[in-house]
This record gives C-alpha cells, structure tokens and sequence, in this order.
C-alpha cells in the first residue's frame, strides 16, 4: 500500500522541534550473540521443553549497524526479536557472546540506548505529559523539556489527552505515548520494539513519516522491531530477517538484507516490491 | 495450677475455692507447694483452684471480675477496691510485713527524711511504698509537693536510683531486699507505715460458702505456725516459687513478721485511716464519704476469730 | 482501557446514595458502635456485670466530666497526643527509610535484616527497663518508646512490598536513567503507596498500642497512665474513659491517615497494584 | 497481499476439537449508544479537553449484528472501538442508548460474551494452560475442559510453551494465548479486540484462518476490532468504519459495509480489493 | 517480555554467592547479633553498667541453664508457643475473612469499618480486665488476646491491598464469569499475595507482642509471665533471658513465614505487585 507524502507542517515541526540536542550516533555490533532461557518449570500439563533446564532462543547472531543507520528485524512470532533488543539495551545479558556500542562491550543497562517497549509501560500514577517528559535526559532545563514534551506530544497527536492518566486513554495512544518518550530522550541508539503495531493505517503511515523526519533532522541509529514487512522496506537501510530450519531450535539471521532505494521513497518503489515478495515467501508467506 | 476456667459463672459454685498464690505472701507459697488446702477440701468435699497474682492490684482485679474468691493484697490496696465499690471483705491478716522503706545509694548525702525536700524520688502511685513514702514525708512535715515524685513500676524506680536519675526510692521486696545485697541502704524504716497483708475474700463466696472461707482461714493458721518452726524450710520455698536469690529470701523473710495476731481489727484500721485522706486527694477515690464507708465494712473478723489450726490438722497430716 | 468496571449485578440504591455521600457513610458507621454501647447499657444495667466489673456508660461520662472539670482530662488528652504524634513521625520516617534500604538492597537485607526481624518480637513492655538505662525517664524515652511501635509496621511492609513492584514499570523507568533515589521516589515508592499507607495504618495504631507501656516510664500525665493507674486501683470507670478515649483518638488519627490516603489516591490516581 | 491456503490439518483439527459444545448464536443490537468520559483532571500542562467536565467519544451509534455473523470495527486510533465492544460485553455502561444481546438489555458483565482484550491479560501466577483454562465455560468437565485447552493451545501454536508462565512467553505468543482463552469459552457472541495486532505475516494468517474454522465449525456471532483493512475485509461479512468529521467531536459510523463474497475466500479477490482502497481512502490513506 | 532485569553496575561476587549460597547468607545475618553480643559483653564487664542493670551474657546463660535444669525453660516455652501458634492461627484467619469482607463489600466497609478501625486502638493492656469479665482467666482468654493481636495486622493489610488490585485483571477475570470467592481465591488473593505475607509477618510479630499481655491474665508459666515476674522481683538476668528468648522465638516463628513465602513466591510465581 502507498502512503500518502507526508504533510509539510509535519516534516517541518519535526525537523525543528527535535534537533534541540544533537547527539552522536552510535555503532552496535552484534558478536555471535546467543541467548538460552530455563525451560518451563511447570509442565503440570504443558508439554515441557526439550534438553535439559535450558531452552535456546537465539544463536550465534552477529551484525554490525553503522551510526546513522535504521535496521529493521523480521521474524515469527517469539523467534527472540525483543530479546535480541533487550540484549543491545542491556535490559538482560546474552548467554553467549556479546552486544557492544561503539566498541565497549554492553553491561547493565546503557545510557546511549532509548527503548521503546513492546507493550507502552506508562507509569500508571502519571499524566500522559509526565510519563513523556520521563524520556528527557537528565539535566534538560525544565523550559526547554516542556517545550519539547510538548512538541512530541503533538506531533503522536495526544495533545487532547496530554492530561489523561495511561487508564484513560486508548491502546493505540499508549503506544504512541511510548514513541514520543523513546524519542524525547534523543539517544545515541533508539531501539523500537514495535512500535506502530496498535495503530491503525493512518495514523501508522504518518508516525513512520514521523520517524523518518525525526532521523532525518537527528540521524541517530535505530533498530526496530517490526511484523510490517512493507514499513521494514520503506523505512530501513536494511532489514535482518530472523529464524531457524528446525522450529524448535534457535533462531539465527536467515536473511540480511540491504536497500538502497533512496529517500524520500515511494511505498509504490518496484524494488521495495520486489523486495517484499521476497521478504514474505521468507517469512513462509507465499503466493504473492 | 493455673487458669480458674471461665470466670464469673464458675467462681460462685458452692463446691469450690479458687484463691491465688504470691510472692508477697510466702504463706500461700507454702500451702501451695506443700499440697495442704487440696487436702483439707477434700475432707469438706471440695476443689481447689490456685492462680498467680503478680501484685495486689491484680489479686484485686481478679477479685473484681470474680475468677476469684480469695485473694492477698496489701492493706492499703484492699481499702482502695472497696471503697472503689469492690465487694470484699479482709477475713485473714496473713502477716505484718516490713515490705516498704526509703531507699538511697551508698554515696548519697541524704541522711533523713528532711534532706528530702526537693529531690527526686521514684515510687509507684497507689502502692504501699508510696504510701509510705508519704507518711515518712508528714513525720519531716512535708508534703508531696515539696518533693518531686516519678511514678515508676517498682523494678524500674531500683533502676532509676542505681544509675542516678533519682535521689530516692521508695522500695519494695523482694527487689528492695536485691537492691540492699547491691548495696543500697534503707535510710527510712517504720513498720507501721506499712500496711499488713490482707486476705481478702468475696462477699459473695462468704455467704455461698461459709465453710470454704473457713477451711483456707484454718489452713493460714496451720501454715503460720508451721512457718514459724521451719523457717530454713520456708525460706527455700520462698526463694524457689518467687525465683528471687536465697539471701534475697532470707532478707525478705526477715522482714515478714508472721507471728502477729491474724484477726483483723484496730491495728489495721489505724494505719488506713492514715491513708485514706490520701487516696482521695489523688482522686483515686472520689470521697473521703466512700473511704468512711469502706473502714466501716471492709472488717469480717469471725474467720480468723474462729480459726483453728487443729481443724486442718488431721487431714493434712493424713491421720 | 478500562474505566471503573461496571458492577456485575445493580445495587441497592441506599449504597449508591452512600458511595456518594460521606456524611451518610459516616453516620450508618456509627450505627455499629451505637449497637454496642446499647448492649453495654443493658449488661450494666440489668445486673449481668456488677458496677465495679462494668460500670454503665453514664458512670463513665460522669467519670470524664469529672476529670475534665479538675482540668486533668485534656492534660493528660494533649499529653498522650503528642508523645503519639512525635513518636509516630520519627517511627514511621525510620521506618520508611530502613524499609527502602532492605527492600531495595540486597547487602542490607542479608546483614540486617534477621537482626531486625529479630528485635521486632521484643514486647512493648520489655524495652521500659532498657529504654531507662539508655536514655533516662523524660520525654525522650517515652517518644523513643512509641517510635519503636511505629516502626516496624512501616518497616515491614515497605521492605515486603518493595521486593514485588512490577519488574517492567522498574525496567522501564531503568532503561530511561532513572535510577537510586529518583527510582525510588518516582517509581517504587509510588507502586507501594497502598502499602505504605496501611503501613503507616498499622504504625499509627501501634504507636497507640506502645503509648501506655511508654507511659510506665515515669509518666504522671497521659492516657496511658490514666489507664495503668485506673487499673491499679480499681477505678473500672475510669479505666473505660482511658480505653473509650484511646479507641476515639486511635480512629480519629486513623481517619487523618485517610484523608492522606485520598489524597494520595487523587495525587498519584489509579495508584497500581502493590 | 495474499495468504497461503489454510493447510488442511489444522482446518480438520479446529473443527472436530472445538465443536464440542454448541451455542446458540446470538444477536448483538446497539442501539443509540453513546458514550462520554470525564475530561483530563490534572490539567497542570496539557490542554484539557473541550466542553465543560464531560468528553464524548462515541454518539448515536446503532446497528444490528446477526446471529453468526462475523463483523469488524475499523477506525482511527482513539476514536472509541475498544469503547464500542466493551459496551457490548457489559464491561461498561453506555452514557446513551443500550446494547442488547438476543434482545435483553446489556447491564453488568454479560455471561454469554467471550472478550478478547486489547492487551492480553493474562493472570501472571498462572503458566499459559492454566490461562486459558480459564476461558472454559463453568462446569465444564474436567477432562474434557483439559483436552479442549490443550487442542486451543496446540491450535495456536503454543504447545511448547504450554507451561510457561506470562512472563516467560514474548508479546504475540501472550496475544495468542489471550486469543485460545476467548476461544475456550465458546460464547454466543464472540468479542476480539485487535486479536493478532502482535503477529507476524505468516502467524496472523494461520491465526485468521483458525478464526475462520473455529467459526465454521460451530457459527458464533464475532465482533472484532482491526487496524488491518485486509484482515477485516478477509474475514467479515460485515464491515463497520466509526468516524467523524470533525476531529475533537464524537465517533458515530462512518460506513457500514456489507462483504457478499462467499468464503473461502480469496486474498486477492478483486471485489475485496476495490472494498480496500475505498475503505482506506475512507481512513485517509490514500493514493492506492 | 521481561526476564529478571540486568543490574545496572555489576555487583561484588561475595554478595553473588551469597544470593546463591542462603547458608552463607545466614551466617551473614549473624554477624549483627554477634556485634551487639560483644557490645553487650563489654558494656556489663567494664562497669559502664552494673549487673542489676545489665548483667553479663554469661549470667543470663547461667540463668537459663538453671532454669532448664529446673524443667521450668522448656515448660515456658512449649506454653507460650502454644499459645502464639493457635492465637495467630485464629486471629489471622479471622483477619483473612473480615479483611477480604471489608476490602471487597462496600456494605460491609461502611457498618463494620469505622468500629474495627476503633478497636485496633485498644491497648493489648486494657483488654486483659475486659477479657477477665467476659472469658476469665482460662486457657481461652489468653489464646483470645494473642489471637486479637494478630487479627488486626492481617485485617489492615489484607482489606487495603483488595482495594488496589489490578483492575484490569479482575476485569479479565469476571469477564469469564470469575465471581464472588472464586474471583477472590483465583484471582484476588493471588495479587494481594506479598501484602498478605506482610500482614502475617506483622501478626505474628504483634501475637507474640500480645503474649506478655496474655500471660498477665492468671497465667503462672509461660515467657510473658516470665518476663513480668522478672520485671517485678528484679531479676534483670531472668528478665533478659526472656526478652532473648522471645526475640529468638519471634524471628525463628518469622523465618517459617519466610518459608511459605518462598513457597508461595513458587507456586504463584511473579507474584504480581499487589
Ligand atoms: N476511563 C477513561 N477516561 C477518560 N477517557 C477515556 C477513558 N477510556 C477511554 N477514554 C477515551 O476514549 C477514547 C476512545 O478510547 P478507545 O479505547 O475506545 O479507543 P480505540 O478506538 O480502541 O483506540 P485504539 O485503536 O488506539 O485502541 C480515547 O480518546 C480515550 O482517551
Ligand atoms: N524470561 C523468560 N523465560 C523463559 N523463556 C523466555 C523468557 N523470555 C522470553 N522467553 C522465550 O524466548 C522466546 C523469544 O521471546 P521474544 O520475546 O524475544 O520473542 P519475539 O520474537 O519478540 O516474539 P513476538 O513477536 O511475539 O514479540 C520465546 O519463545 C519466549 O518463550
Ligand atoms: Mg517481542
Ligand atoms: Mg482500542
């Protein structure tokens, strides 16, 4: 499907109202990470995982994202794409080689990562302004924070509901809550753990716009989560496809892929169709 | 021994007698731990309850809510439940005791009463030691406001005095008696201050069981005289049921004096006359009218006016 | 999202008319104690209880109104309010603090934890003769008493309830770089803020509860003496004004913690579960 | 985009392991529902809604579900869907008018409503089975309620994971337990809040067909919530847009679109296509 | 979906292996009480106190040991500890069911709130001439005291964290046609698990607290009265040892709700913030 452009106003608000601090954009490198979970405990009734107390997620996946670019990772459902993002977060540890940002090795939770989680997780004592405003980093002066808070909570569209408590507003708003709190923070690395997926057709093509004119005034590296393999193509420079052969082993990179279609692009691009084709069949969806 | 059931209800039943047992009355430790009221029931057909008073307000209290019939507390005590409306009648004295005196540490300069104006003094209110501290006090022609009293429980105000946050204590046994093996010194004593051990009982019991108030009468007069020949004896048992140290005991003992004459009367009258006044400028009886009263009516001198130790005898010599 | 979930079966208007109206609430709270001083009448009365077991409600209003008219009443009232009060406040401070610190530290927990488990079984009236030792017969020692009462139940359940915030709230505010204290005060202290407050519940009453063993410390002022003392000497009278007024007093600091309690519902609204 | 034909095992298998306790179908009316919040209280930063103590969201919405029939409510995000079905379980009251289910007046919680939630939900002490356990009608034999949960688990995909605890199982695998949970239940009406807005391409295909089979095995009354205009034109009979002109004004419908194509349908039927870019165009996505 | 979060920095490995190794954490816990052990030793023997005011640890071993050799130790333990075990048995279950009614019935939390709220302000003191009048002085008013104590911990925590359950949960949870005690059992008492084990710990905490009071009502074996006894004789060696002795009980007694806290953590898993 195609997008209409972007509107004007919003490319312009976005491009002024966020560039306040420019930061560096980082480098991730994924090294032959892997990652094992205790099987379940309870198998009352549930069929317990095979081999031993451990099941594993994910194996050997390395890559390198360069400063500045946006990746997109693909992959069924609980292949191990939000931990493969907890992982460069430092939200947990890799039980097998390691995630590092800009060369030094990642450990506890890092500063240079802004997170968008998979479920919006506001702060539920706090209006949606606030729990924005939570994304600030530390020592923005208070006028230049509530004026960007602000800005963001506009250009999500929540403005009528900046004062609302996360109880009272829809999922679609929580998420994009979660967006602009990810996006206030202005990080070295922004990791957005699908980010679009309660939005309707709308309001998803205008906050990927949104995305695009935030990296666009502030390139910082993004890696994002998606199921969408047509906002993967027209957002990313490059997409990683995440699965396995064997449905109960781990997952691994199967496909990564590079796009060089230039931006601004069109949703109608023939390579970015060719491109899904692909991408779908990958994904075991044929006949396209 | 402990636990007299449920209380009102059972507490009037003609076919029992439920009394308690102190420390503050080494009698009743004897007839306790010897076995002798079971005995001298038996032969009336009776049962025994014994329960532990921890002090004559508790002795008081158990009487007030009639768990139950029999109960030992000081003198004074016994006037302030009464004329609090407390139906009780003193049947028994079961000893002259020396249990109150001031107390002071070695190093300090108070030598009498006089010197106590304006010092501190720890004493527990409504208690014997109070009283007597207040008397001691009216013989220097003081008052209670020229002195400044802390109200602490007993064991408490020997503390306070140790480490030096009063300058006096007025004392109790048995801790008066540890306090002295530690080296305090009574620098005041009068026997007549204090206000004899009263055994008190229910008038409720009296008239529903005449004979059960006779038997422990009797059964005091046994112990008294039994106490009196074998006090190596009466010693050890003083010292093991009130888990005080033997030269606590003795010292205590001592102090007890058990060969007095056991039938309440003038003596007794005389020294609560002096306290009545008292009680009711503290408030803790609100007319001197009811204080009257009580001294009226708190005597019952047939009990120990009857009381013969050879009735028991028999029965609890088992022959 | 949900809004308040609508009520699986209609219910009685009267309880609508009471949700909406707290003076209403209030005086059907009163129907309770209302019932029960009936009864009390009525076992005074009628026999069941002599009047030295159970003196009548009248006896005991004549009881306070002479106290009150000797002047005694609000002394000893105000006297016991402020032990309660300055005892309640220090208590339950430290007790939030160190609650936080073995909540939130492990080190802590495993070092001081069983040693604080340990002392929180020492009865209120064992500490009367160590508290003399330490620091005297004055006010102090009877505020330290009290604020001992406060502590553990803040202590308690703030180191308890901290161990089981909601781990992707934590993470969440984590990832964002809030961390120690601002963690602690923008996100943990208020996902447990129900349980502080019946800690702080709990506390209040407990520091009521260790008040007449504080005022063994060489008080001659407060309730608690009235109480110790009206026990002494039999004043059964006067032993229910000082039991009747500590309930009364106890409610009423209780429903100050209410009103906070609302206040914080409103302040940090749909306050989450913890 | 075009899904592979539902393989044939798993449409066997939905039909024989969830027929076991027919329903009656039921039909849903709403009639004149209107619904309105308070506005924003703490108010401290954000702008607070319009129009005194009171928000409206959704006015004079009416309509009538068949028994059977499978319907979907697409529009903007906030415009009030998940309102619109959680007057219909009874989960909350309408402000106007009223929802009936075979007629009798929806108050307080409706027994013969399933509710999918927009969120999944699951009760986090409980391991994956034990949550859709939850969904079995009361009374169920226990033996029998054990097969049915473990054949809805196995039907999703989830059999791996059967005695994991919420925690434990990654965004789309909780979605579909939420999913079996409803499922379980086997309602005369069926609610589904955005069911497979957590899935990937190939997953939420399986899943729309295993919707299908569930249906067709034993006919239930379905109202579903979906950002995805294809999903909703692939499985409904009936479409249901809400909208309004003006953007800080109430939702009502928009349009109400009848789907005649007979099922099994194709993805890429022509008819369903043209539905689609009118649909979108009606969402303001235009240009396809 | 969130696994146990990674710390921010990395920690000492002693306090790893101490996460791992409870013995080693045990013995951790002891290294408090043993300071206070030396404190204590030091403090009687170098005269700062003197005997009667703080006898040595070794004098009240020796009392103890004699009190042992007597029989009578063991005789006031077993007593006492019958007493706690079936006063906290009743008082937290009866916490249990007032606490769940008042937290989950409006009805009930408008007749019966207010009048609970007051008796929680009675003193464990005052009740024992209340308890002498109604049940005297038997075995049962003394369970009756403890089992008051530990009601009111329980019944405060309980009712306030049934307020602040998730509500999106019990949403989920009715709309399955979960109600009534099966919501409660299923659902709410799950969530409210951690405030539940707090409120035990609490109890149990204040029924040993309650004991002293207990064994004031015609007891004549037992810790409490030890301790009273002690208190009045001044036998400050006998006086500590039941002050230890309680201590020591009260956190052993605290350690098995430790354990059924493991094991519920267990079977419910993530309790949830409740
Ligand atoms: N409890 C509440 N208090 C105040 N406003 C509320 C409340 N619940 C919902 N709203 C408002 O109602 C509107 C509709 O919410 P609803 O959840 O129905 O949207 P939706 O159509 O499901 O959106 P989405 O697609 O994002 O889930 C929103 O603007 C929201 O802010
Ligand atoms: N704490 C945990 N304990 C055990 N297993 C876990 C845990 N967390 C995740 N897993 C498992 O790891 C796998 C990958 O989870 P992950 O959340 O990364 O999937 P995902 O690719 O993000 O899926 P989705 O698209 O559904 O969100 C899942 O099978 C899940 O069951
Ligand atoms: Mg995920
Ligand atoms: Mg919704």
């Amino acid at each position: 499907m195609t997008a209409a452009p972007a509107s004007p106003s919003l490319n312009a608000t976005a491009g002024r109202g966020t560039r306040a601090y420019p930061v560096q954009a980082a480098t991730v490198s994924f090294d032959g990470v892997g990652k094992s979970f205790p099987a379940a405990r309870g198998t009352k009734r549930g069929a317990s995982a095979p081999g031993g107390g451990l099941r594993q997620v994910l194996s050997d996946v390395s890559f390198d994202v360069e400063p500045g670019q946006i990746v997109s990772i693909l992959g069924p459902s609980g292949c191990g794409k939000s931990t493969l993002l907890r992982a460069a977060a430092g939200l947990s540890t890799a039980t097998a080689g390691q995630v590092r940002i800009d060369g030094s090795p990642v450990s506890g939770i890092d500063p240079r990562c802004a997170v968008g989680f998979q479920e919006p997780r506001p702060l539920p004592w706090r209006s949606v302004t606030d729990n924005v405003a939570m994304g600030l980093p530390r020592g923005t002066p208070k006028a230049d924070g509530g004026r960007r808070v602000a800005e963001l909570i506009d250009l999500v569209g929540l403005t009528g509901s900046a004062g609302h408590r996360p109880a009272e507003i829809s999922g679609g708003m929580a998420q994009r809550a979660s967006l602009a709190r990810a996006l206030a923070r202005n990080p070295g690395v922004l990791l957005l753990d699908e980010p679009f997926g309660a939005l309707d057709a709308l309001t998803r093509l205008k906050m990927q716009d949104l995305l695009l004119d935030v990296h666009a005034a502030d390139p910082t590296t993004v890696l994002m989560v998606t199921h969408d393999v047509e906002e993967a193509l027209y957002l990313s420079d490059r997409v990683i496809l995440l699965g396995s052969r064997d449905p109960a082993g781990p997952a691994g990179i199967a496909e990564d892929i590079r796009i060089r279609v230039p931006r601004p692009r069109s949703r109608e691009d023939a390579e970015l169709a060719r491109l899904r084709s692909h991408l779908l069949a990958q994904l075991g969806v044929e006949g396209h | 021994g402990e636990g007299a059931g449920t209380g009102v209800a059972n507490a009037d039943s003609a076919g029992s007698i439920t009394l308690d047992y102190a420390t503050y009355n080494p009698l009743s430790l004897i007839i306790r731990s010897k076995g002798w009221l079971e005995k001298v029931a038996d032969g009336i057909g009776q049962s025994v309850e014994w329960v532990n008073s921890a002090g004559s307000n508790k002795a008081n209290e158990y009487l007030r809510a009639g768990v139950i019939d029999v109960g030992s507390t000081a003198g004074s005590a016994a006037l302030l439940a009464r004329a609090n409306g407390s139906p009780i009648k003193v049947i028994d004295i079961f000893s002259q005791p020396e249990w109150s005196a001031l107390v002071k540490t070695p190093d300090s300069d108070i030598d009498s009463v006089a010197d106590l104006k304006g010092a501190s003094i720890a004493a527990t209110l409504g208690t014997d030691p109070y009283f007597l501290l207040l008397q001691a006090l009216e013989t220097a022609g003081l008052s209670a406001d020229d002195v400044s009293v802390q109200n602490l429980q007993h064991a408490d105000g020997r503390t306070a005095l140790d480490t030096g946050q009063v300058d006096a204590w007025a004392g109790l046994d048995p801790i008066m008696a540890a306090a002295e093996e530690g080296g305090d010194l009574l620098f005041y004593r009068n026997l007549d201050f204090n206000t004899y051990g009263f055994l008190n009982a229910r008038e409720s019991f009296l008239t529903q069981n005449p004979t059960g108030a006779h038997a422990v009468v009797n059964t005091y007069a046994y112990a008294r005289e039994w106490a009196l020949a074998h006090e190596e004896e009466a010693v050890t048992i003083l010292g093991e049921e009130a888990g005080i140290e033997p030269g606590t005991a003795q010292k205590v003992w001592e102090r007890t004096h058990l060969d007095i004459d056991p039938v309440p009367g003038d003596d007794q009258i005389a020294v609560l006359e002096n306290i009545g006044p008292i009680l009711v400028e503290s408030g803790d009886v609100s007319s001197q009218e009811n204080v009257d009263d009580a001294l009226a009516s708190i005597v019952e001198k047939s009990y120990a006016e009857a009381a013969d130790r050879t009735a028991v005898a028999g029965a609890i010599e088992g022959n | 999202m949900p809004e308040t979930p609508a009520p699986v079966r209609s219910r009685g208007s009267l309880l609508r008319a009471v949700a909406r109206n707290k003076w209403l609430a209030g005086a059907l709270g009163l129907a309770l104690p209302v019932l029960i001083l009936l009864l009390w009448h009525t076992l005074s009365s009628n026999g069941t209880f002599s009047p030295v077991q159970l003196p009548a409600p009248s006896t005991v209003l004549a009881a306070g109104v002479e106290l009150a008219q000797r002047g005694d009443l609000w002394f000893n009232v105000a006297i016991s309010v402020q032990r309660v009060v300055l005892g309640f406040l220090i208590g339950s401070t430290l007790g939030m603090v160190l609650g936080a610190l073995i909540g939130l530290s492990r080190w802590a927990s495993v070092l001081a934890g069983p040693t604080i488990g340990a002392i929180r079984a020492v009865p209120s009236l064992a500490w009367v003769p160590l508290l003399m030792l330490w620091i005297g017969i004055g006010e102090n020692s009877k505020v330290t008493l009290v604020a001992i009462g406060a502590f553990f139940p803040v202590y308690t359940t703030v180191s308890a309830a901290l161990k089981h915030v909601d781990r992707q709230l934590i993470e969440a505010a984590r990832s964002f770089g809030i961390t120690g204290l601002q963690l602690f005060f923008q996100v943990q202290l208020p996902a447990v803020l129900p349980s502080v407050i019946s800690g702080l519940r709990l506390a209040l009453a407990q520091a009521w509860l260790f008040l007449v063993a504080a005022e063994l410390l060489g008080a001659a002022m407060g309730l608690g003496f009235l109480l110790t003392e009206s026990q002494g000497n039999g004043r059964t009278d006067r032993l229910l004004l000082a039991i009747l007024l500590l309930a009364i007093l106890g409610k009423l600091s209780d429903a100050l913690v209410g009103v906070f309690e609302r206040w914080a519902a409103r302040r940090w609204g749909a306050a989450p579960a913890a």
